[in-house]
């Protein structure tokens, strides 16, 4: 169950749909590097719903094909300069979206659903540039009551980085929920962990409800500070000097990451 | 720019609502939500999304979504790169959506929180021809919708640097409603690239007195340090402890 | 926020849909028999998804209108006598259900949807006993693709019982997220709890994954063992020897429960 | 009835499943699931409705079903109060539905897990003509569906008291596989209300030998006891300790 970080990043396959969490959620990295260094080709980046550092990583590193997300930004250490420049030169495939249509899309994969609902979006031009979402009449309303219908969002692989697993591979996400959306969302899950813990979170049921169990986990890597220059809540802060300077462009030399 | 007038102009937006939320990279709305809340008598709900202390969300990342859905949430603070007179708000690109000239984050939860949360305040400091616009180039949200669309939520007002416009729904225009200290209002018609109502007297935005601004750099020092270290550091030379966190599970 | 049984039941008014939940996951009993004491009647009660002997305590004494439920029995201690005889004399409005359904009907009012998707259920007579229900194409699909939609349940109030709240009003779930749709979903919840915490959850980081937040609780009464005979996790075991004098017409004289 | 007998076919009937689950009050079905587990060297995922011990779900009640939607459970059981030659199940009543002469339960979650989950294993001790009838009065889940129908899952066979039938999907209807000891064939086709498929020679469903009891009777009481006492109790004389819960939180 717990393998290298190299053997962890091998499962992703070229030109798979890879979800990935904010950054606040838990965003894998080290393994981002590992990604970038064995050369992956061709990814359908979600971000689960926006991305920063990772994002601009990897289509910095020529990784991405599409990037579908609400939002890539470095957050209040400004744009992310990767992933702007190949949005003005159209070097990428770019489908915007908005957070509760990403969540929504995610659920509705969780539930096998093969489209979900949500109210909202009509007259935007997110919408506009998403003829693959589809607006129809509300079939329980009598009056018009036009409502957009999204398809399911089923990644290959999600990838994160969480404080602990346990020794069965169960994950503790805590609060971070999304993250538990996301793996029973996708085919097949990858985390990066601070430690693995000799223990079992089903021992604790205090701890229960913020466990992804290992039913849905396909391998776990150790990689201590793995979300490092961003932060993780049981352990570390996001390393403010380190991402200024990666947004300044200095802090992985020609921003290859690895 | 004073804070402190922006601070104080959101929290009397706000007025009495039962529950508000601030988004991302937004200290002023934090700071002028924790304002309101203090002159509720705390009984006002704030939730700051990247707070642990000020966020009682349990459910992922999807929970402020379902909760505004669910006619749970009163006020949100959304903002633009740009805006236009029609209050639509572009949080995308300017130029061709295609090859942009200019390209931002992205629309975030705009094109769904525009529409379902009742009292959407606009804030954008910058205030120039720029930023507000005849027509945005993009629509990350409609400021309003034809009849038969479902949206119990919309704009209630636009606050920036320089003013304070009302948002009146039925003629889908602003209406300026005051200029801050040191502004004028030919001042904001000559820096603002959209038409609006304007009155033949216009009102000053209020000026904080002292007993005010401490009240704020109170709250700011209190409340809004822990989400924005570096804002709180700026604004009251507070000292701030950047270790504070979040209780840490112990696993 | 903390009222008494009596104040908290006098907020369920006569023909509210009331959800309440299985057996297994925190059933108010003590405030179901202060609810017939006080005489509601004409309730759509909604089983989210099953009931037992809180269902058939409310259809002997008449306070069921309309029962909803993809099963209502007593478990091992055999089937509801009350609800049973209901059904066959045509004394209630039986919508029959199944478990993803009511699961998703809620999830769909969490997420403030009209309707939502689901598999399966199509050659089944529950669905071709429920006119509210549809079946239509699913538009994302070239090849011929029935799928049901279901109408959003949005209940009026949402009732159980937990082992403790804390002084701000939050309730402690743990792993039983059920109770957490059910109080997303419904306009107003109340709560039976076996104590009241004088600490707040949220400075506990590990439990906050299993918190119910104050945002969605109306009301929460303190009912120690609340809900026996049934149990409650934390606390007790359900009352083996009181659940079969319940089947048996013993335990509380005439049912009347009060 | 012998359910040592039971137990060895179901388990048998598992086989090398991924990840088996088995719903409420099915002692039977869960001692077939922790034998096969066993068999696997615990490789096997057992997911038992009802245990905290035995259940590693954290999303709620709904997570059996999206789990199955999902693809991740080879293995559910299923009864039914009806059966039909067609393999469709009635767990709701019997006569007219407005107005039934029987009432059982409801359907619970069959019209979904039943269209769902690959290998559905339909468990029913009780065998005679009211149980295995010509056409169930209610459906609470069809055998099979017409191809149209998004339907990866269904039956994959019958154990009752006195038989196994699988089920040919091809054919639409089931074949008779074996039958316990101390049953014939003509025995069970007399008791039965449907037509089924039946071999010259018919099979007689495993004995379990000394070894096999003896490891029965090990997987009941150490895996079996915590969520069906009552049942591990008659079962094999093994103390229950009624007091063993799940781990309590410490709040």
């Amino acid at each position: 169950m717990t393998v290298s970080l190299d053997t962890l990043v091998a499962r992703i396959p070229d030109g798979a749909m890879l979800v990935v969490p904010a950054d606040y959620s838990g965003v894998a990295v080290a393994a981002t590097r590992a990604l970038i260094a064995r050369g992956v080709r061709g990814l359908h980046l979600l971000a689960a719903p926006t991305s920063g550092i990772q994002a601009d990583l990897l289509i910095a590193a020529g990784c991405v094909a599409t990037m579908e997300a609400a939002g890539v930004t470095l957050g209040e250490f400004g744009t992310a300069p990767a992933f702007n420049a190949a949005v003005r030169a159209g070097n990428i495939r770019m489908l915007d979206s908005t957070c509760p249509a990403i969540h929504a899309a995610l659920n509705a994969a969780e539930k096998g659903l093969p489209f979900i609902p949500l109210r909202g979006l009509i007259g935007s031009d997110v919408l506009r540039h998403r003829p693959d979402w589809r607006v129809m009449q509300n079939p329980f309303a009598e009056a018009p009551d036009p409502i957009v219908l999204l398809p399911a969002l089923r990644p290959d692989v999600a990838l994160f980085h969480a404080a602990a697993a346990d020794r069965e591979g169960n994950v503790w996400v805590g609060r971070r929920r999304e993250l538990a959306v996301m793996a029973h969302a996708a085919r097949r899950t990858l985390v990066t962990v601070e430690r693995v813990l000799e223990t079992c979170f089903f021992d604790r049921e205090e701890l229960v409800a913020g466990v992804l169990p290992a039913l849905y986990v396909e391998a776990v890597a150790v990689a201590e500070r793995g979300a490092w220059p961003l932060g993780i809540d049981e352990a570390y802060a996001p390393d403010a000097a380190a991402l200024a300077r990666y947004a300044a462009g200095t802090l992985f030399p020609a921003r290859l990451a690895a | 720019m004073d804070d402190a007038v922006l601070i104080a102009a959101l929290a009397g937006l706000i007025g009495t609502a039962g529950h508000v939320a601030t988004g991302a990279l937004s200290p002023i709305p934090m700071a002028a939500a924790m304002l309101a809340r203090r002159r509720s008598g705390g009984r006002m709900r704030v939730t700051v999304l990247g707070s642990r202390r000020s966020n009682r969300f349990t459910d992922g990342a999807k929970e402020l979504f379902d909760c505004a859905a669910q006619g749970r949430l009163d006020v949100f603070f959304l903002s633009g790169a740009q805006i236009d007179g029609e209050a639509n708000i572009n949080l995308l690109s300017v130029g061709d959506y295609a090859r942009p000239t200019q390209r931002f984050s992205g629309s975030f939860g705009a094109p769904y929180l525009y529409m379902l949360v009742p009292r959407v305040i606009l804030f954008r400091p910058g205030h120039d021809r720029r930023a507000l616009v005849p027509r945005v180039d993009f629509v990350s949200a409609p400021g309003w919708s034809a009849p038969e669309v479902y949206r119990p939520g919309g704009p209630a007002a636009l606050v920036t640097g320089r003013c304070v416009f009302d948002w009146r729904r039925a003629e889908r225009r602003f209406a300026l409603r005051s200029v801050h200290p040191g502004e004028t209002a030919a001042g904001v018609r000559a820096a603002t690239g959209f038409d609006y109502s304007e009155p033949d007297a216009v009102a000053q935005t209020e000026l904080p007195d002292a007993a005010l601004r401490a009240e704020i750099s109170d709250v700011v020092a209190r409340d809004v340090a822990e989400t924005y270290p570096q804002f709180a550091a700026t604004f009251g030379g507070q000292g701030f402890d950047g270790a504070a966190q979040g209780a840490r599970p112990a696993l």
